[in-house]
């Protein structure tokens, strides 16, 4: 057996898609959110998305290896990345483990086609690290609930349709036993979004306030006050996914890498050239990790990955930024305010010419010191493996 | 050795103390986060600031100044990197006063001196030039052309901007700059921008000389004097955090109960308590013992690189997603870390020094 | 990738657990504390491992091994590092074995191979010399005098020591020594003894030959093995260090519940993960691509270095007192660690080689 | 003023202390007792000893600065470490902050003069970082206590005359309120010392068994159930003179690292110079900073000191271990076996030649793994830190 080629089918379906991606990608500015959108449809009617999801809600019923493939060829080819990564990554999966089958039929192909863009609302301002002290209020009234609260650090919550949400249905219950997950239109009545400005100049994320929304019981996934073991699925879900799609980003950041230490005048010193060769070691390791390990990935093993991800990204990025030299605070283009326009992916290399904050290591830098925290904080994570995958004993 | 402080410098802190409290509290603070209030906010305080005299702390008293030494400095630059003021005091008050005392012929210290110390003068200095990194051995005469400073603090709003430009051999000259083409660089720090200086060598006037080892005692005094900004600034990040991690509340009890945090918080004062007695011990070196300021200014910026750098990434971490967010104040701190990091040399260039000192080379 | 266990291997790794646990159990490795009492536990495990065939498990069928790959090896590697199984394993059904079917002429093979399959014939090689640090092209040739190798592991109890001398440009040869002077050279790792062998030219005997490319291939697969008992033995301790914060209790409560030791903990599995999947990385492409062999060897190494001394130290630092002591256990893994760290290149050897092939020098 | 040099009274004292050193200095083997007996007391003859300690118990009654200054001399002339170090660096000043004027007028000059040699007795094998746990009984019987139970980590117990003992004497009371500090004569029917062997094979500490001893009330030190406290001052104490003799001991090794390199054929490559030269800040640093915050010492300040001295330690072996390259795992002299006899301080520098084990690197790679765990581990004292000097809220 080989080890590290392709099979013969794996090979076909890689060539295939390397030839389409070559005639069908697109060049998309960052927030040209329609443009993006058509190009996810394309995406999909090309039969090149939700790889491993059932095809009777219009996946493909492909295996772990293809979704790899999909990710290495598309970063190869600079694809731009999904317009609804939480709907593909998150919310899709988790409902497809957990969702009823009316709700899977109903919207598992549009979170596909990007007909309906997705984002997942858990955190709130009082409830971090501390997910089961949500206080977001759903208050049974007949067939609907009635949500009041706000949610926090929402991914694409400007220009999504649905929220993926957690909210308290019982308040007397012991924390963790009160919680609901619910799917919630936001274009309904009562629902609002701020746009939440980072220290990077952009506003990624948002805060989403709920002032008695209206919901179908009917949207409610799994029983009511079963919410919590949803959420935790949710969890080890989503970082499952940012581990797969890790190895690509951070071979991306590592060939960025060297293309600044190769583009400098100076040589590099010996010790220079060593944590080049260490970073290639740690990234090597983690992304082949990542492959090893795919099957445990949506148990709490994914917390390795994802802890370790989070402090290579940050050191990639910090020796980035080193490599400028007395440059290194200076912001390309000007910086913060002009952020969010001329910005594309972040993915690009010096080649591409840095002409803009944010594909500059000075943005990198700066949004990279979020790694650590977003996703579950690494203190959280650690205590995560340390609990449940070495089995120490909770507190 | 004795690091105690004097009563003289004990009022000097804590009156800088309650005074930026006061006058330069945080929402001024913020100001500077908007390229259009920014220089009107720094020019209100520089005002302030004057009247206390700080700009002529390192003037001698002939030429208007309070003719302080270097650990006064270092006393007073703790509480102006705790509030990260502005760069001018900085810029004129430190590294052009230094420049002139050091540099400049008698006639330029009569003229500029006085003005710089009274703060009616906003001076600064252009050093480095593009090519030469951190290194003064490295700038390049230029005999003919327009020289060309990069990484030159404050030059948009400075009624002074001094060159020093390399002649030949070891030699160095002070030029007072005429009709200067000033290019805003964007630093991170958007509380202290820094350009890029060029200057059509006809409208220079020379005002000093000296040699390259002048130059570095004046880089090495301004680098111990940022050095302890920036342990003064890494204090105040850890007290934001453990008042942060002492309110905020999450599994039931308060965040600064757990372990990883109070650790994580007890390393960030262990790096602060080691820089400022670094600190501390370059500007006594400096002030009796110049022949060993190099080692001392680096071991002092090497101690301040880590202890800044580590506390704003470490705060911001105990924070959590709050610390990422525009809102917070924290930000300021990570940027003012960074682009300290990288002034004056980072900490490898400092460590390559100190090797080269201890004969490892 | 695919990294998953054949049906054969996981039997291979079961079946070596199993039997280590019961023929090598602990008061069977703390003999080799006892200079006096480590020869006579060694061989006695020898005997039971040359039953189980695994000193011909490199071996080619036709010289009477099992011919297996290098990722069965890395399997079963994992397993003796676990158990911190005396050296002759690696000296003879590893490094002595490989390089006879690297550089062994056929007469060789015929000659030394059944008997280090079998087990009845205990080999090893002598290759690094006094000078030459880690790297095989900084051996010289040495035409007149006597030979001397160090860092030759388990040599006072070999029925055969072979050099691997340079002769001349890029070409080696392969020396069967005769009459060796053996001196030990006190490994800090008493279960794993290394010695320097002097060898008198006109005793040795030439069994083979070919180029540095063909010795680093030697080396670098010794190395991988290596780096697989490294990531085994670290594994074990992280098994004893979770093992005893569970039960040892402090403050009313098990240590395992602080944070600062289950953050430590993750820490150790993190690189204990990351360099088993390096390990078996490396023995993939020891068996499916030689191009990449030499950059495949470093990483797998550097990985097992950061990860094998950092659960040791760490480990040792969670059992608190006790693990400092000669009773507890935990040392003789510390001193695997270190001496492991320093043979067939330390981390900084093998991410300077690193570098080059990613043409950074 | 002049903040980097002597007083011109520190400058006579300096002088003088160097001149008698000189003259006096011996070269004794490390586990000759009775040479370094004698020793001790001519240097108490000397009139230096117990510097900073009250005269009317022998001491000298001079300030910090004095006892600075006879550390660094006393390195510089390379006489050898204290025989009762326990009885001068904690067991003596403890008492004098807390001992009844009888206690200090019999135990402090026998200390001084090493005719009297002490050893502390805090850790318990279920007492360790958690000494509140400390099971050693005392039971009054009249006017003694009958003492039985066991201590760990007993430095110097197989040469002690005296142990500052903890001791149980209230099983019913909350944990840190029943205990009681003794002083206890070794030479007491019921004591037994067992040397402990450590990994670097030496016997540095030992177990002190108690089987019914009879300790006298009077030699009871502050009210029964009040040991707590006490024991709490003694680790200050203790901190705070590891922290003042800690400046020597790194300065020396930073110096057997500096002629480590220098000695070495292959030249430092930049990477290797700027771990030396961090090393170098790092313990110039630190030693000023306990220069510094001198009168803090004795308070939690010195867990400050403690925790960076010992992972500092820890790194500047490692670092001395490595310039050894390929023959760092080598014993020098053999090993373990041999390392109590050919031993003398492991302070010698190359200079003196590498002999054996116990002055090697790899002997004080060894040694230093305890350095994080010895005198209070480095998680404890991070809380301490973060508990008492950062005001941290306790759990």
């Amino acid at each position: 057996m080989s080890r590290l080629q392709d099979t013969p089918a794996e090979l076909v379906f890689r060539e295939r898609l390397r030839e389409w991606l070559a005639d069908h990608a697109p060049a998309i500015a960052k927030h040209d959110v329609q443009a993006l959108k058509t190009w996810q449809k394309e995406l999909y009617e090309g039969g090149w998305l939700g790889l491993t999801w059932p095809s009777e809600y219009g996946g493909q019923g492909l295996g772990f290896r293809e979704q790899v493939i999909f990710n290495e060829e598309s970063a190869r080819a600079k694809v731009p990345p999904s317009v609804n990564s939480i709907g593909l990554m998150i919310a899709g999966p988790t409902l497809i483990a957990v969702g009823s089958e009316k709700q899977k039929k109903r919207y598992l192909k549009p979170m596909l086609t990007a007909e309906e863009i997705w984002c997942q609302g858990f955190s709130e301002p009082n409830a971090g690290s501390d997910l089961a002290a949500l206080q977001t209020r759903a208050v049974s009234d007949g067939d609907d609930y009635i949500v009041t609260g706000q949610k926090i650090w929402t991914s694409n919550s400007l220009i999504s349709d649905y929220i993926w949400l957690l909210v308290r249905t019982d308040t007397e219950a012991p924390r963790h036993q009160g919680i609901t997950a619910l799917i919630v239109d936001m274009h309904s009545p009562g629902v609002s979004v701020k746009p939440l400005r980072q220290m990077t100049g952009e506003a990624e994320f948002g805060e989403v306030f709920f002032d008695e929304v209206r919901v179908p019981k009917s949207n409610r996934v799994g029983a009511e006050n079963d919410g919590w073991i949803i959420g935790m699925k949710t969890f080890t879900r989503e970082r499952a996914n940012i581990s797969v799609s890790l190895s690509v980003r951070l071979q991306q950041q590592f060939d960025r890498l060297l293309e600044s230490v190769r583009g400098r005048n100076i040589p590099l010193d010996p010790q220079q050239a060593r944590e080049v060769a260490q970073a290639y070691v740690d990234s090597e390791c983690l992304t082949m990790t990542c492959e090893r390990l795919a099957e445990r990935l949506f148990g709490f093993e994914s917390s390795v990955v994802k802890v370790a991800w989070a402090e290579m990204n940050q050191r990639l990025q910090e020796m980035g930024l080193s490599t400028l030299g007395p440059d290194a605070p200076l912001l390309p283009g000007g910086g913060f305010d002009d952020a969010d326009d001329s910005a594309t992916w972040g993915t690009e290399t010096l080649s591409d010419g840095v002409e803009s904050f944010a594909k500059s290591w000075q943005f990198g830098y700066l949004r990279s010191r979020a790694n650590t925290i977003e996703g579950g904080t690494s203190e959280i994570l650690r205590s995560v493996i340390a609990e449940r995958v070495l089995g120490l004993p909770r507190k | 050795m004795d690091f105690s402080l004097t009563e003289e410098q004990m009022m000097l802190r804590d009156s800088a103390r309650g005074f930026l409290g006061t006058e330069w509290p945080v929402p001024e603070l913020r100001r500077m986060l908007d390229p259009g209030d920014a220089p009107k906010a720094a020019n209100s305080l520089w005002g302030k600031i004057a009247d206390l005299g700080w700009p002529g702390l390192l003037v001698a008293e002939d030429n208007g100044g309070l003719g302080l030494e270097l650990f006064d400095l270092v006393v007073l630059m703790e509480e102006t990197g705790r509030h990260l003021i502005p760069g001018t005091l900085h810029a004129s008050g430190v590294l052009a006063a230094l420049a002139v005392e050091t540099l400049g012929n008698d006639g330029a210290k009569q003229r500029y001196l006085p003005d710089v110390a009274e703060g009616s003068l906003k001076a600064t200095a252009g050093i480095y030039e593009p090519g030469s990194g951190w290194t003064a051995m490295m700038l390049r005469p230029q005999p003919d052309g327009a020289v060309t400073k990069r990484y030159v603090p404050e030059a948009a709003d400075a009624g002074l901007i001094l060159f020093v430009n390399r002649t030949s051999g070891n030699d160095v000259e002070l030029a007072a700059v005429g009709d200067p083409e000033v290019t805003n660089l964007h630093s991170m720090d958007t509380t202290r921008p820094i350009y890029q200086v060029t200057c059509d060598p006809d409208s220079a006037e020379r005002v000093g000389g000296g040699t390259i080892g002048d130059l570095q005692t004046v880089l090495d005094k301004a680098a111990i004097a940022l050095s302890a900004e920036m342990v003064g600034a890494a204090a105040r990040v850890l007290e934001m955090t453990v008042e942060y991690v002492k309110n905020r509340k999450q599994f039931g009890r308060s965040v600064g109960t757990f372990q990883a945090v109070q650790h994580k918080a007890a390393d960030m004062l262990i790096g602060i308590e080691k820089a400022r007695t670094a600190c501390y011990y370059a500007a006594a070196v400096a002030d009796e013992q110049p022949e060993k300021l190099g080692e001392a200014a680096s071991i002092a910026k090497a101690a301040a690189n880590s202890a800044f750098v580590f506390a704003a990434e470490t705060g911001l971490q105990l924070h959590g997603g709050i610390g990422f967010t525009w809102e917070q104040d924290l930000h300021m701190y990570l940027k003012r870390a960074k682009a300290s990091e990288f002034a004056y040399g980072d900490s490898k260039w400092h460590l390559d020094r100190i090797a080269h000192l201890l004969a490892l080379g």
